[in-house]
């Protein structure tokens, strides 16, 4: 696992292990939180109709742990009300219905929940250095990114 | 000057196949992240694929071509991302 | 607990028991579910920086259940590639830090899936008929709902 | 013609105190919302604090003043809800 220690409690973590949801809430969630909202990414069974049989991530965890802070910083930034914020990215072999990525926001008040959760799935999906490749019956297909973000 | 190389995803599996993708670059000073990326095609073509769709990380931050690179530097190259 | 069976696997409930937050994603995620966005409501601390100790839940069961089934035909109307939706809400006496709502919204994609649990907790403010009290040391405070939505 | 009345919330406490908010109301045909919600502010007079804001369901669905009551319809009176 590769993680920073987060003075303020928030947790950016990439892992091999299952992700342990209930867990990141537990250390996300504040006395004062009002608002927790979840994303949970989910291995779907298919892909444009498809059937997948597994997926497998590949990251560079240091730089995908440095990446996360950052939008954990822009989350602060254009939110200051959020309380917490914790991100874990799975990488390795997943199976069908597992969770790659949870995200995890605690707020007094459920807009900036909302919207921070929201601002950082989409963040992670253009700046977190990580990949999935799809396993189908009949061969392996890389994912296409996004396109990069503008420097 | 040696610098540590770092492929990633469909790039690593480009140059290497199921190996890590990790290797010592050696490049004449000075160097940038264009010119050791230049280097890197040549000693594996398949790279060639990825020239205008790829992103570079230097010591773990996002880096630009035109930036330059300095002994022990670890250069991370890899297709945009696709996590999530 | 009041709740009414749904055919598709959705579920609407009021109870006095603690929420299952797992159990509750666990029953309305799918197969084909990519995306799993979570709303969860937690008692807080203070209200405008006055210790609140607990707060009183009341509520209409028959007709919480129906206007909880009532925002979810909404939601499918909206948004028809919805896969689950779950939406149980506790009544009765809550220490602080416990949930008294959570809403479960999955989709294969994550857009709608947010958009969906947002306008269901905006809805249910709105329309459930659920009220809350304010517990605090020198005494007790009925919390003034949101305007009757518009009929 | 007799109907249910369920107090809630505010409007519960304002006329049972810490008792149940349920009751029988006899009322004369024909009858609305309205007429047996003039009735029972008659009764619990502190429920006139509750005039002007205050919900109608009849038998679980949201009602208008001006919608008729049938005998046995259950008449429900809340206070705008504040759930979540």
């Amino acid at each position: 696992m590769e993680a920073v220690e987060q003075k303020n409690g928030d947790v950016f973590e990439v892992t091999r292990q299952p992700i342990d949801k209930l867990a990141l809430e537990t250390r996300v969630i504040r006395g004062a939180a009002g608002a927790v909202v979840t994303f949970d990414g989910i291995v779907r069974n298919q892909t444009h109709g498809r059937p997948v049989l597994s997926l497998q991530y590949e990251a560079y965890p240091p730089m995908a742990v440095k990446e996360m802070q950052r939008i954990g910083d822009e989350i602060r930034e254009q939110w200051p009300q959020i309380d917490g914020i914790g991100m874990v990215h799975r990488f390795g072999p997943l199976a069908i219905s597992e969770s790659s990525i949870v995200i995890v926001i605690t707020s007094p008040h459920r807009k900036a929940a909302f919207e921070a959760c929201r601002y950082a799935i989409d963040r992670l999906k253009q700046t977190v250095p990580i990949w999935k490749k799809e396993i189908f019956a009949d061969g392996e297909v890389w994912v296409v990114g996004e396109p990069p973000p503008a420097s | 000057m040696t610098i540590r190389i770092l492929l990633f995803g469909a790039c690593r599996e480009a140059a290497c196949g199921t190996g890590e993708g990790e290797m010592r670059l050696e490049l004449s000073a000075p160097a940038t992240v264009e010119s050791a990326w230049r280097l890197l095609r040549a000693q594996f073509p398949p790279l060639n694929h990825f020239a205008g769709n790829v992103l570079f990380a230097v010591n773990e931050s996002y880096a630009r071509r035109v930036d330059p690179l300095a002994d022990g530097d670890t250069l991370a190259i890899f297709p945009p991302v696709s996590g999530g």
